[in-house]
Parts: structure tokens; sequence; C-alpha cells
């Protein structure tokens, strides 16, 4: 570690972060903890992003950074947080995995990960390489926390800690990805944000609650 | 110029129609879009048929054979679909399923929705190609979720969660994609994600990486195509849905999911010459048409058989691709023009017995020849069709996979063939108890569209018997193209 | 063999043709003269059944209204195949012109549409037993017709023809040989006669009671001149059935066909009928008659006797 | 007339004509007076100007043509042999009378109408032709599943009652797993090729145990249109669902083209032949003709009668083949050529009275409105001219001389006599057995038909209505008259018959009957000294002696009759309820082959006021087979339905798992 430059190591402390923002999420049932954890992911995803493009002098990452910024460390906090006090759905009842299983899961997958970003990472050329695994790890562990959650509004979080994974993976391992690229997939989750909240609404008036177990009529029976 | 012009005629359509969406003349307004639509797609066909592949606006739009066959269909289908959807959508209003405003959301995401798949279609931006699939997603979780009843509330959620969960993964092979191409093409411009400059280059870009890669996209775009086991949104997002929406997702989204998987698979395959992207493909289609046979004997609901059958149907395609060599390319893109054709046929034929049964289950519909022949043959025909029944032209397109699979793979052949037996039984015994028997339907305000089922049906008798030339020739340099 | 049609190979068919007809009441008026001295009875005399055949065909015929066509036109029919039959089988000669229309696969056919339309015919009117006697005949028909056609088959091997004339040449020309598959198929050929021509232990044709009978209650609506048709016929099969099984088992003294050999050979027909009705008389004096569902097992038994002759030719080859 | 290029078009101008001919009936679809006055008498025509043009060129070389259509690399190949112009014949031949019958019969109604059947029936004329003239896989499967949907859709013309849908559904399904085994045998036959051609399968070389494997495939699928037990269960069920000349045409016609395509694969494709083909296919078609025509014995209805005897009718034929392929297979020439010769005779000869007996039960049929043989009877006096004609397929189907029924018969026969030459000694002891079993079945044939004609037509009428039946309108028994002259023709000339099937040996075994085939009037296919008949003579025998008799007996005695009531042992009460059923009839054959039969008996208590007795016959492989298949699939359709069980977060899972275990793959 020592030999490495300060940006690296500041990268590698925002990877180690989200990875650690991340299990906490997996475990967090709280729903309004979970939105404030989703926005520090966001606000940490900035913060390396700015660090990258500083770093590899790529100016576009600076918008980069700044679409992160608004979307995910401010705007779609924002959103969840008013759809969950609006819906009133503030609690996690109960997980389908017990947390400790969940996170025992969580360290195989992260386990995992490393070793399906070993090859890779040796491939890149970026300062940020050794971050992929933590990366997929991320993905990996949203995907989790989606499986083994019962409300609409937590797999929606999950959904877009997903995309942070997926973002993260973008900056660090390439550098980011064309711009018009980057701003379709930010207009995609803004849109898909805006759908789901509207979702939201409808599913509790259909419902009366947002809980997933209302959500399992179609089926071969 | 076509190119630009076909992108916008859905764009502007779909504003409008947010705009006017609730008049009374807006079902021709949409039909007159789409046709507009099909006649910009048109011109387009011709003139790469004429000169030859095409790019566009620095390289960002392409149009080879392959995918503007797939941009005809879709115009095509899309249009007759608008045809059908006009009565059909005025009988819903009748019935007060619908309102105005969900009206207007309907036009105007349908036109949406034809602009996210050309787009997807023509753009030679792998990234943008995810960016209209996500749309596609978006634009037809709103049509799924039209009624918003219930069950359709819940078929959006699945369809919208899985789809987008899959389509995250598609951004990540996406994103490995770029990765490896960047060594090759340098970050600097923007070619590194163009399909024709990864296509120009594939031999040197990076295997491991590239495998990898090619796992994310097929899982992410392989659940759009809604290949087994990532297909359990299928079912319900075209039970659920207005029948013109089930229509086009089972003939124009899945066979672009597919295209997306495909173009995939010409890099990898160039990449890493050791045949796994072919390998899993077959793996997937295979699992895909026996697990679907065997869930269309469980089927209550006439919709949900007909999705159980689209996976069924791409799961051929895909098991074609995977095969690869110029005959299963070329019976692969038969089979998606002939199923799209007849899918789409059958969805137009069963969401008007549907409604004049109103209902959707199999046991309460009866008797349809007796008292709407038409509808009634439409839809024994189209099913009859799509069971691979010559001489209809799935059974042309089926003929060639599975010679082309005795061939390279003998241990399938059987298991497809198997396959199809049972999904015969399964259809079959069910469309027949609608068709024939005592009738127990009553009449409709408007008078049902047949003109777009019937010409389905006969492009598709016509392709069983009688290949153009010209058409088969374009499928060949598609087939081709595709390697 | 060559085509030979002249007017003497005719002569000689007309002649077997004609002995058939006439002799065939006698031999079975000598077959039921036989039984009655074998049970002790004096017995009706040797001529009985020509008076009977006279005092039908003088009578006014009786039909049942509800009687078709069929019912009336097959006694003719019947008369007819058999009168065919009769010309097919070498009785006297080997060479007649006729015999080629047939050879004893198309015997078995001939007597297979004699049975149809009389089963038909008795099922014509209606009644109880009418249909009753139809299908107890076809059952037995349906058990012996393969059976037949098996010691056929045995005796083809022998002979490489299925033709009549050919085979009792072949085996009367066979020497000193011995072949056990020929008693094999002279068992089940034997059998086969008994079942085929309504005798015990399959029918007993003296009785009229509606448990046992099959032959005559087929025919319990006929009258007169038909009557005396289908009796006639019956028996002129007996009389056919008796020349087949002469012509294969005990070929000896057949002619040539050419009028020379006619007369000795009318000599030792005359005989061998002789011995074979006496001998028919003792089975079925000595034998009881069956409950019909024991019919299919005596048949089956033919059938079997008549397959292993089959085998045993194969086996042993000779 | 025998100018190649000429007949090829006239011949491919007929199934064309035949599907104009059926567009029209769609133009005016509720006329019946269109369909059944210009149409389908324009059909009939044009299947005897088939019938004649196949046999005027039997003998001509063989020509070829290809169609623009198809697949762009498979276009349609036509191929005009011997084998295809004989049974070019014998659809034109067969349906000519079918047709006109067909003219006749069709009546508006319920059920599908007039017009759109009439699309439908010759729809499904063409696609017979075409599976005959096919010389490509494409164009065979083409016709081949296109004669199976179009017989379909006139299977189910009363497709309101449910029984007929399950019929048609079962012989759809039927015949689409047989099309699925044709095609994998047509995978096998390219031998490496990959022309899917004939002529390349005909060039392809295959080892004997790809050989073997491609043959049984064909004999799984031909035998499943053919119905051969076991695959025979859809007969009995879309025979008596079909209208009549549907049934005839599918029993009499359709059954043949299996044949055919097995004759085709057989013979023509392979190239590679084991003997022991041979022995499997006789036993197969021994157990089937056997199982048909002890079932046939059983049934109550006319139509399922019929049906089960079609299947006993294959048995034979498949016998032939059987024996046929033995011969080939051991080298011996001419009795291979005897057999296929009975075969393609016995084809023939069923294709005739098969389709003259479902017409005249078709004609029963719209007399009486009833199938079931234990309401019938007596209709001889009502409906005279079908009784008559029906009595000449009766005699034809149960093998009697002099008719043609007995020729093809006879010459199997003949055929079996030579497998004692066999040189392999355990075969040689077999097959006589199988003679056993032909002379068996023929015999019990007679048995049922005897059953057949005499309970529909003979005796007193057990229904009261029955009185009010009418005799057949003038187009229908002049089908009737076709066929059943067809049946005596076939019957008394077997020698010129057998001079145009030698073409077909000549093709299919290089060598024939020819030199054997001398005198006109004598059948003597071997040698004169070997067998020989001659239904002329014998029927010129029978009806000479049986009118001098009846000269002999009217002109020396007299012809006066009285009428009178029946005397039946002098029984004073007797009704038209006591003659024998059609369980009665069947009960000798139910009692000694019981284990046949799966029995479900209802028998009266002695204490019952108004006694009942029932019993129902059912089919052991449907018992055995097909519910155990049915059941199987459901049961897995419920394990595969555990996949979709509602809960997103289990998608979710499937998902993740093949991401992992894909990922886990690529590493």
């Amino acid at each position: 570690m020592a030999n490495l430059p300060l940006s690296s190591q500041i990268i590698n402390l925002c990877a180690a972060v989200l990875l650690l923002v991340s299990f906490a999420m997996l475990s967090q049932r709280r729903v309004l903890s979970l939105v404030q954890l989703f926005a520090l992911q966001g606000a940490v995803l900035c913060l390396s992003t700015i660090t990258v493009a500083w770093t590899a002098g790529r100016s576009e990452l600076y918008v980069s950074a700044a679409v992160t910024l608004a979307l995910k460390v401010l705007l779609l906090p924002y959103i969840l947080h008013r759809l969950i006090r609006a819906l009133n759905a503030r609690w996690e009842t109960e997980l389908l995995l017990n947390v400790p299983a969940t996170m025992l899961v969580g360290l195989l997958l992260v386990i995992f990960s490393f070793g399906l970003a070993q090859p890779i990472s040796q491939l890149a050329a970026t300062v940020t390489r050794s971050t992929l695994g933590i990366a997929i790890a991320v993905v990996m562990l949203s995907f989790l926390m989606m499986i083994t959650r019962r409300k609409a509004v937590t797999q929606v979080i999950g959904f877009l800690a997903m995309e942070n994974g997926l973002f993260f993976a973008a900056t660090s391992a390439t550098y980011g990805m064309p711009m018009v690229v980057e701003l379709g997939v930010a207009l995609d989750v803004l849109v898909a944000m805006l759908i789901l909240g509207v979702f939201f609404f409808q599913i509790r008036e259909q419902f009366d609650s947002l809980d997933l177990r209302n959500l399992e009529a179609l089926k071969e029976e | 110029m076509e190119l630009l012009i076909l992108l916008c005629i859905p764009l502007l359509g779909a504003v409008l129609l947010a705009l006017v969406g609730e008049r009374d003349w807006a079902p021709e307004a949409n039909s007159l879009m789409s046709f507009a639509t099909f006649a910009a797609g048109a011109a387009l066909t011709v003139r790469v048929i004429g000169s030859g592949p095409m790019l566009a606006f620095h390289e960002q739009f392409f149009v080879d054979p392959f995918n503007v066959f797939l941009v005809a269909l879709t115009a095509f289908v899309g249009f007759t679909t608008s045809l059908f959807s006009r009565p059909y959508m005025r009988v819903e209003q009748h019935h007060g399923r619908l309102n105005r405003s969900q009206l207007r959301l309907y036009h105007s995401m349908y036109q949406l929705f034809t602009f996210t798949m050309l787009l997807a279609l023509l753009t030679n931006n792998m990234g943008i190609l995810w960016v209209a699939m996500e749309g596609a997603t978006l634009t037809t979780v709103l049509l799924v979720s039209l009624y918003r009843t219930p069950n359709g509330l819940e078929a959006a959620w699945k369809y919208f969660i899985l789809c987008g969960v899959g389509i995250a993964q598609a951004l990540f092979g996406t994103i490995l994609l770029y990765f490896a191409a960047e060594k090759v093409l340098g970050a600097e411009g923007t070619t590194a994600l163009l399909w024709t400059h990864l296509n120009q280059v594939k031999g040197e870009l990076e295997p491991v990486v590239l495998s990898l890669a090619f796992v994310f996209l097929l899982v992410g775009y392989g659940t759009k195509v809604g290949l087994v086991p990532l297909h359990n949104w299928l079912p319900d997002a075209h039970a659920e849905g207005p029948t013109p929406v089930s229509a086009v997702l089972s003939g124009l989204l899945l066979n672009v999911a597919l295209y997306a998987v495909v173009r995939c698979k010409v890099l990898v395959e160039g990449s890493l010459h050791n045949g796994m992207a072919g390998r899993l493909m077959m793996a997937f289609g295979l699992t895909s048409v026996v697990v679907a046979a065997f869930f269309l004997w469980r089927q209550k609901d006439i919709k949900r058989l007909f999705a159980y059958s689209s996976i069924e149907h791409m799961g051929i395609v895909t098991f074609a691709f995977g095969m690869g060599g110029p005959v299963a390319n070329f019976a692969a893109l038969l089979h998606m023009t002939v199923h799209s054709l007849t899918k789409s046929a059958i969805f137009f034929a069963v969401g008007h017995a549907a409604q004049k049964a109103g209902t959707q289950m199999i046991e309460q519909i009866h008797g349809l020849l007796k008292l709407s022949p038409t509808v009634g043959w439409g839809l024994m025909l189209g099913s009859l069709a799509i069971l691979g029944l010559p001489p209809f032209g799935v059974f042309a397109s089926e003929f060639l996979i599975l010679t082309t699979a005795m061939r390279d793979h003998p241990w399938a052949a059987p298991i497809l063939l198997l396959a199809l037996g049972v999904a015969f039984a399964a259809i079959f015994s069910r469309v027949q108890s609608m068709v024939f028997g005592e009738p127990s339907l009553s009449r409709l305000p408007h008078a049902p569209a047949l003109l777009p089922v019937f010409a389905h049906l006969l492009l598709v008798l016509a392709l069983g018997l009688f290949i153009p030339p010209y058409l088969a020739g374009w499928y060949r340099l598609a087939a081709k193209l595709i390697g | 063999m060559n085509h030979v049609v002249n007017a003497g190979a005719w002569l000689a068919q007309l002649v077997a043709v004609t002995t058939a007809i006439a002799a065939a009441p006698l031999l079975m008026g000598w077959v039921n003269q036989c039984r009655a001295w074998l049970q002790n009875r004096s017995g009706a005399g040797l001529l009985q059944p020509y008076r009977m055949l006279r005092k039908l065909l003088y009578k006014d015929a009786a039909i049942a209204s509800a009687a078709s066509p069929l019912f009336r036109v097959t006694p003719y029919i019947l008369f007819g195949a058999m009168v065919c039959a009769a010309a097919v089988i070498p009785s006297l000669g080997t060479t007649l012109p006729f015999t080629a229309a047939a050879d004893t696969i198309a015997l078995v056919g001939l007597f297979a549409l004699a049975r149809v339309f009389i089963a038909l015919a008795a099922m014509d009117i209606g009644t109880a037993f009418g249909s009753l006697g139809a299908r107890r005949e076809m059952l037995v028909g349906f058990l012996a017709e393969p059976a037949l056609l098996m010691v056929f088959f045995t005796v083809s091997l022998i002979a490489h023809s299925t033709a009549l004339p050919t085979m009792a040449q072949a085996l009367a020309h066979r020497g000193a040989a011995i072949y056990p598959s020929l008693a094999f198929a002279a068992v089940a050929f034997l059998m086969v006669l008994l079942a085929e021509n309504a005798r015990i232990p399959i029918d007993n044709p003296a009785t009229h009671l509606e448990l046992t009978m099959i032959h005559e209650a087929m025919v319990l609506e006929y009258s007169a001149r038909h009557l005396a048709l289908i009796e006639w016929s019956a028996a002129l099969k007996l009389f056919n059935y008796c020349c087949i099984g002469l012509a294969l088992f005990l070929p000896w003294g057949l002619g040539a066909g050419d009028w020379r050999s006619l007369v000795p050979a009318l000599g030792f027909l005359t005989a061998k009928l002789a011995v074979a009705g006496a001998a028919l008389a003792l089975i079925e004096t000595f034998s009881a008659k069956m409950r019909i569902f024991r019919a299919p097992e005596f048949l089956a038994t033919a059938f079997l006797l008549a397959v292993l002759g089959l085998l045993v030719h194969l086996l042993l080859g000779s | 007339m025998t100018d190649p290029a000429w007949t090829m078009t006239a011949t491919l101008a007929i199934p064309l004509a035949w599907v104009a001919i059926g567009s029209l009936g769609l133009l005016r679809a509720r006329s019946v007076l269109i369909a059944g006055r210009v149409l389908f008498p324009l059909g009939a025509a044009a299947a005897l100007l088939l019938a004649f043009l196949s046999l005027a060129s039997i003998g001509a070389p063989v020509q070829t043509a290809v169609l623009p259509l198809g697949l762009p690399d498979l276009p349609f190949h036509v191929r005009l042999d011997a084998l295809a112009r004989l049974f070019l014949f014998l659809i034109g031949a067969a349906s000519a009378g079918i047709t006109i019958f067909a003219a006749g019969y069709f009546r508006s109604g319920e059920g599908t109408p007039p017009g759109l059947l009439c699309l439908q029936y010759h729809v499904f004329l063409a696609s017979m032709a075409m599976v005959v003239m096919a010389d490509d896989a494409y164009l065979f499967m083409v016709a081949w599943e296109t004669m199976a949907l179009s017989s379909f859709f006139l299977v189910t013309t009363q497709h309101r009652i449910a029984e007929i849908r399950a019929a048609g559904f079962l012989y759809l399904l039927l015949a689409h797993i047989g099309a699925i085994g044709i095609l994998l045998c047509f995978g096998l036959l390219q031998g490496g090729s990959w022309q899917f051609t004939f002529d390349a399968m005909r060039a392809a070389r295959l080892t004997p145990a790809w050989s073997s494997a491609a043959f049984f495939l064909a004999v799984f699928g031909f035998g499943a249109k053919a119905g051969i037990v076991p695959m025979h269960v859809w007969l009995p069920e879309a025979h008596p669902a079909a209208p009549s000349p549907v049934s005839a045409l599918m029993s009499g016609v359709m059954l043949k083209t299996a044949v055919y395509g097995l004759l085709r694969v057989g013979f023509d494709l392979l190239q590679v032949r084991c003997w022991w083909w041979g022995l499997a296919v006789l036993g197969l078609g021994l157990f089937s003709a056997l199982y048909g025509v002890i079932f046939a014995a059983a049934q109550t209805d006319m139509k399922r009668l019929l049906a089960y005897s079609s299947i006993e009718n294959i048995g034979i034929i498949f016998i032939g083949l059987g024996l046929a392929l033995l011969f080939q297979g051991f080298g011996m020439a001419l009795p291979a050529a005897l057999a296929l010769a009975a075969t393609l005779y016995h084809c023939i000869n069923h294709a005739f009275f098969k389709s003259l007996l479902f017409l005249a039960t078709g004609s029963v049929l719209h007399a009486t409105r009833q199938r079931s043989l234990g309401k019938l009877g007596g209709l001889i006096h009502r409906m005279p001219t079908v009784a008559w004609l029906a009595l000449v397929g009766t005699l034809a189907i149960a093998g009697l001389p002099p008719l043609n029924g007995f020729v093809s018969e006879w010459l199997l026969l003949q055929g079996f006599l030579f497998s004692f030459d066999l040189p392999h000694s355990f075969v040689n002891m077999l097959v006589p057995i199988g003679a056993a079993g032909l002379a068996l079945a023929v015999a019990l044939a007679a048995y049922v038909m005897v059953k057949f004609y005499g309970i529909i037509f003979l005796g007193r009428m057990r229904e009261p209505r029955l009185a009010a039946a009418k005799d057949c309108g003038r187009l229908e028994s002049l089908g009737l008259m076709w066929l059943a002259a067809v049946c005596v023709l076939l019957g008394i000339f077997p020698v010129t018959v057998l001079a145009l099937l030698d073409n077909v040996n000549q093709l299919l075994l290089g060598s024939g009957l020819a030199p054997q085939i001398d005198h006109w009037w004598l059948l003597a296919p071997v040698a004169r000294a070997r067998a020989s008949y001659s239904p002329l003579v014998f029927l010129l025998g029978i009806a000479g002696v049986t009118w001098l008799t009846v000269l002999v007996v009217h002109n020396f005695y007299h012809g006066r009759v009285r009428l009178t009531d029946p005397w039946d042992c002098g029984f004073p009460l007797q009704n038209a309820r006591m003659q024998d059923t059609a369980e009665g009839f069947g009960q000798p054959i139910r009692q000694i082959f019981e284990p046949f039969f799966q029995m479900r008996r209802e028998l009266p208590t002695p204490f019952d006021g108004a006694p009942r007795y029932r019993v129902e016959i059912g089919d052991r492989f449907w018992i055995w087979l097909y519910q155990p298949a049915a059941r199987l699939v459901q049961a897995t359709a419920r394990v595969v339905g555990l996949l979709q069980q509602g809960r997103i977060a289990v998608y979710l899972l499937y998902s993740f798992l093949t991401l992992v275990a894909l990922l886990l793959l690529t590493l």
C-alpha cells in the first residue's frame, strides 16, 4: 500500500467504504436508514469519481460526478424519503433469510467476486484496477439484498445500489463510459425511479401495503 | 435521411399522442403514425437493399441486412398491431376498463415503445443499445400496468424488477466490453463502443474479459428474451397487459432483445474462437424449449399459454443462433420473422376472442367458430402455424433448424422434437376446445379488425411455400454477417 | 400338364363332376347305414338320402315373408360352389382341365364362400335360431379354416405345390418314404373334416336340440327344393372333403385323367370311399357330442397338430 | 399419352385443379347445390383423369421435375415412377367413387358449411397426390402434414360434439408424433450429404445400424399414420367421428399413403437392407392384423367395426411388406416379388372395398341416423341398392373368391409357402406360424363381416323407425357402383393387375414376376404345377352351375312358393329383439380372446325387474401405454410448474444463480 500514490489510496479507501456500506445495507432493517446509507454510497461514489477524474485528467468524469451527486446523493434519496413518509413504510418487518446467514452468503459472494475480478484486474491499465472486484461485490450484494427483502421500497433501493455498483465498476475499470451512454443511463435511472414512485402509490392503493407478499398471485397453481 | 425520419416519426408521435391521445380520433392517429413509420422503414429497407450497409451520424447509426430486416419487421408488425388496437381499445373503453387518460398514456407509450425498438435496432453504439433496451422496458412496464388491476400491477412490478436487474447485468457486460475494447481502440474517441469498430477488431479483444462480458450480456438481454430460467416475468406481463401490448412484446421486444444477444455473440465468438457463446446459447435455447413445452400443459389463461409458446419459440431461435453457420442462422432469421407474424396474429385473434367471451380463461371460451368464424379460423390457423404444421412458414424454419441440429448436434434433435410434440398436444388441445364446440360468446360493439390477422397468416403461409429470391438473398446476407 | 384342351379331358371332367353329384347322397347314406349297423339298428337303407331329396324337391316351398332375395338364392349358390369344388378336386384323375382353376387355398376360399352365404341366409329371416346358428357356424369356420390351410401347407411342403393334382401325384409317387408330418396332418384334417361337415363331436346332424345344433339351426327356415339343395350341398361337401383326404393321404389309384384310367380310378374311389365312410361312422359312434364351448378347444387342437406337422417336417427335413 | 413431359404436367395439374375447385367452394360457402352438383363432380372427374393418366403411363420411364416453390436451397422436387403412378392410380380411382358419392352425401346443416368442406376435401385429395409425387423431404413433409391437417378438419366437421373433438385431437396428435418420426428418419437418410432430395438419399451410403434406425423410425412414423398397433388408437375414434366419405377416404386411401411412404423408404431410399427388418415388420403386421380383427368382432358401432377392420387390413399389408423384405434380404427374388405384389394388390383392394363399405355405412347413417349395430337390421328391404353393393364389399373384404380380397390373400399365402426355403433355420420355422396367423385373421375377418352385414342389412328391423329408411340417391349409388365394379374387376382379372404391379416390382426389387404371367385368365405367378387360380373360371363355374341348377329345378319340379311366418322351431312369440345383437354375435370371440380385452360387464341379477346387460370393451394399449404417457407428461408439467410460483425473490434468485453458475463455468 505504501508505494501507491495518494489518489489510489483514496480510491481504495472509497472502495472499502462502498463495500462496508453494502454490507450495512444488507443488514439494515430500518428503511429510512437504508435510504441514508444509499445516499452515503452515492457520496462515496462521487468522491471516488472526482478522484479518478483528477488523477487521470479526464474532464468528462467531473460531469459524471456531478450527475452522481445530483441524482444519487440528493434527488433520489429525497424522492425516496418523501415516498417512505407518504407511504408510511418505515420498517422492513422480516427478512427472508436471517441477518447472520445473509452476511455469510455475502462474504462468500465477496470472495467469489474477487476471484472473478482477478484475471481482469491484471489486464487493467487504470490506477483503480484493484477496485473492480469490489465493484462486482457491490453488485452481487445488492442483488442479494433484492432477493432477501420483502418490501417493494427496499427492493428498489437494492436496485439503485446495484446501479451504483455498476457505475463504480465503470469508473474504476475504464474511467467511465462515453458521455452519451452515461447520460442515457442516468436518464433511464431517473425515469425508472419516477415510474417506481408512481407504482408505489398504485400498489398501496390496491393492496394497502407495500409488502411484496401481496404480489404473489400470478403463478402456476 | 430515411433513418432520421424513421426515428423521428415515432418520437414525434409519442409527443403528439401524449397531448391528444385521449381524443376520439387518436387510434387513427396512432395507426397513421405507425403507417408512416412503416413507410419510412420500407424506404430505408429499399435503400439498404439497393446500396448495401450504411453508417450515419458519426457512425452512431448503422444499418446492415441483419438489422434492416428486423426494422422492416418491427415497423410492419407495429403498424398492423396499431390497426388491431383501434377496435380493441375502443371496446376496452366501452367496457369501462380504460379511461381517457389511460388511453392517452397507451397511445403515447405505444409510439415511444416503437421508437425505443427502432433505436435499439439501428444504433451502432452498444451503450445506446442498452439505453434503448432499458427504455423499451420502461415504456412497456407502463403499458403492462395500464389497467391498474392488482394482477396488472403485480405483473408490471415483476417485469420491471426482473428486467431491470437483468438489464443491469447487461450494463455490466457492456462495461466489460468497453473495458476490453478500450485497450484496442483507445479510450479517447467514442469509437470503443461502436459495434462496427468492435467487429473489425474482435480478434484482438481480450478473450477472458469477453467471456465474462458475454455471461453478463447473455443473462441480461436473455432475461428480456425470456430464456428459461430468466423468463418468469414474461407470462405475467403478456397475460395482464392489453392484448396489443402482448402482441408487440412477443412479436417485437423479444426479437430485439435477441438481436442484442446475437450482436454480442458475434463479437465474443470472434474473440474466443472456442464456441463458448454458441454453446451457452444452445443450452439456454434448449432448456427454454423443453421447459416451456411442459409449462404449456398447466395453462388456464389463453394469453399465458401463448406467452409460454413465445418462450418456446425464442428458445428455438436462440438454439439456432447458437448453432451458427449459414443454414442455422438463415433458419433462425426466418423463424424470427414467421414467429413474429404468427404470434402477433394469434394475439390479435385471442384478443378479440377474449373480448367476446369477457374472459381470458380457456375453459370459459367455446365455439368461436360458430359465432365468429373469422376469429375462430384465425386462431385455429394461427395456432396450427405456430405449432409448426406445414404449409406454414414456421415449419420451413423448424425443418431447417432441426435438420441442421441433426447434423451438428444429433443429440439435440430428438429433445427438440419431443418438446415440440409436447407443446403441440398442449396448445392444440386448448385451442381446439376454444374454437370448436358450442358457442359461449357475445357480440361486440366494434367490428374486430381481422385484416391484420389474415394478412400475417397469409404472409406466413406464403413463406412456407415460397421464399422470394430477394428475401432469401437478404436472409443469406444477414446470416453471413452473423457468421 | 400343358393346357390340354381336348374333348377327352373335358369328358373325363364331366364324368368326375357327375359322379360327385350323383354319389354324394350315396356316401351320406352309406355313412348313416354304417352308423346304424354299429348301433345295432337296421338303418334306413343306402338310398334314403335320394328318397329324401326327391320328396323335398316335389314339395311347395314355404318361405318366411321377411325373407330377402338373398335367402332364396343362397341354396343355389351353395350348390354351385360345392359342384365347382367337386370339379376342382382330383377325385378320379389328376389332369382334369378344371383343376387348374383353383389350388388348395382357393378351395378353402370356396368353402368359406359357401359358409358365409349360408350364414348370411340364416340371419336373413331374423329368428333367434338363425342368428345363433350363423354365429356358431362362423365360429367353427374361423377355427377350422386356418387348420385346414395348415394341413395343406404341410402337404405342400412335400409336394412343393399347392395345386391338388400336383400334390396328389407327388405323394402317390413318393414310394416307400415315410412322412411323420403327414400323420399329424392327417389327424388334423380328420378333425377339420368332422367339424366342417357338422359331424359328431362338434355337431349332431340328427338332432334339433337348440343347445347344440349348428348346421341345422341355420337351415331351419328352409323347406322343399331349397332344403333339398342345401342337403345335397352338405352331402357334396362331405364327399369333397373325403376326396381331398383321399387325394392327399391315400393318393393311390388316381388316374391321369384320360379314358383308360377312368374306370379303374372309379373302382379305387368307390373302395376308398366305402372304407372312409365306414371309418367315419366308427368315429362318430365312439365319440360323444361336445359342448359348443369345447369346440374351440377341439379345433385349436387340430390347428396345433397341423402346425406341429409343419414344424416336424421342417425339423426332420422330410 | 406416354409422352413424358406431357403426363408430368397433366399429373401435376390435377392436384392444382383440386385446390382450385376447393377454393371455388369458398365463394359460395353455404351453397349445397354448387358444392354438391358442380364442384364435387368436377373433383371426381379430375380424380378419374388422374387414375387413367397414371394407369396409362405406369410403365413409362421415370420423370422428374423441379417446381419453382419451396425453400431457396430445396425447391419442390417431384418424381413420377411406377410406384408413384400406382399409388396415384389408387388415389384417383378410389377417390373418384368416393367423391361422386360425397357429391350426393353432404348436406347443409350443423357443422362445417359445404363450401368450406369442399375446400378441405379437395385439399386433402391434392395433398395425398403430392405426398406420392414428392421427391424431396421438404415437399413430402409439407404434403404429409397438409394431408393430416385437412383430414383433421374433415374429421371434426361436427365439432360441436365433444367426442368428435376428442377424436380429432387424438388423430392429429398421433399424426404429428408420427410426422416427427418421419422427419427424424429423413434426417438419418440423407447420410451426411445434407441434401434432402430423395436422389441424394438414394445416393447416400449408410451403415446397417443407421439404416436400421432410419427404417424403424419410418416404421414408427408411417405406422402411426397407418394405424399399426400400438399406434392404432386414433383410428377407431376418428373414423366413426368423420363423415362417411371422409372415413372412406381416410381408411381407403390415406392409410395407403403411409404404406407408400414405407415402401419408398424401405425399398427405394434405403440402399442397405437387413433381412431381420422383414421379421420385425411381419411380426408387427401379424399382431395388428389379429388385434384389429379381434377387436372388430367385438364392436357394436358399425364404423368402429370397419375402423378396426382397417387395422387388420393394414396389418395384412405389413405382413406382405415384411415378407417381401425378408425374401429380399435373403436374395430370393421371385418370392420377394410375389410378396410385394401381394402387398400392393392388397393396398389397392383395401382402398376399394373399405371405401365401399364406409360409404355404405354412410348411406345407412343418413337413412337411419343410427350408427349402433344394435339398432339396425333388415335394411336390405328398404335400401336394396346399398345392401347389394355392400354385399360385394363384404364378400371382398372377407377374402372370398372370386372377389379381389381373395386374390391378394392368395398371393400372400403363396409367398408364405416360399418361407420354408429361407436359408435361416430359425426363421424358416417362425415365418410359417405367420402364415397360420394370417389364415386365422382372414378367417376371423369373414366372421366379422358376416356380423357386419347380417346385423345391418339382414334379419328384421330392430327399431320401428327403420321402416322409414330410404335408399341412397343417384349420385351416391353411382359412387358405390363404381367402387363395387372395381372390386369385381380386380377380383376377376388378377393377371392384368399383376402385370401392372410388376412395373413396381421391377422398380423396387429389380426383378419381377413377368415371365411367370402368361395366360390372361389363369393366375399362376410361379408355375402352373405349383399353384394356379382362375377367378374367371371360378365365377363362370359357380354362375353356370347355379344357373343350370335353377333351370333344372324349375323345369323338372315347380317354382311355387308360399309366404308364411318364420318357423323358428315352432317358437310362437317372436320379435325383432330376439335376434342376435352385435354383442351377442361377438360373444364367442370375446370369450376365446378374453386376454386381449379390457372388459367391463354389467350383468343383471335374477331379480331385476328390467334386466340389463352391458359390456364395454376397452383397449389395453390405451391403459398400458397412452394413459401412463399422458400421466408422465402431466407429472413433469407439475414439477416444471413449480418454477413459476409467484414470488419475485425466488425469480431473482434464479437469475442470480444462473449468473453465478455461468460465471463459475467461465472461470
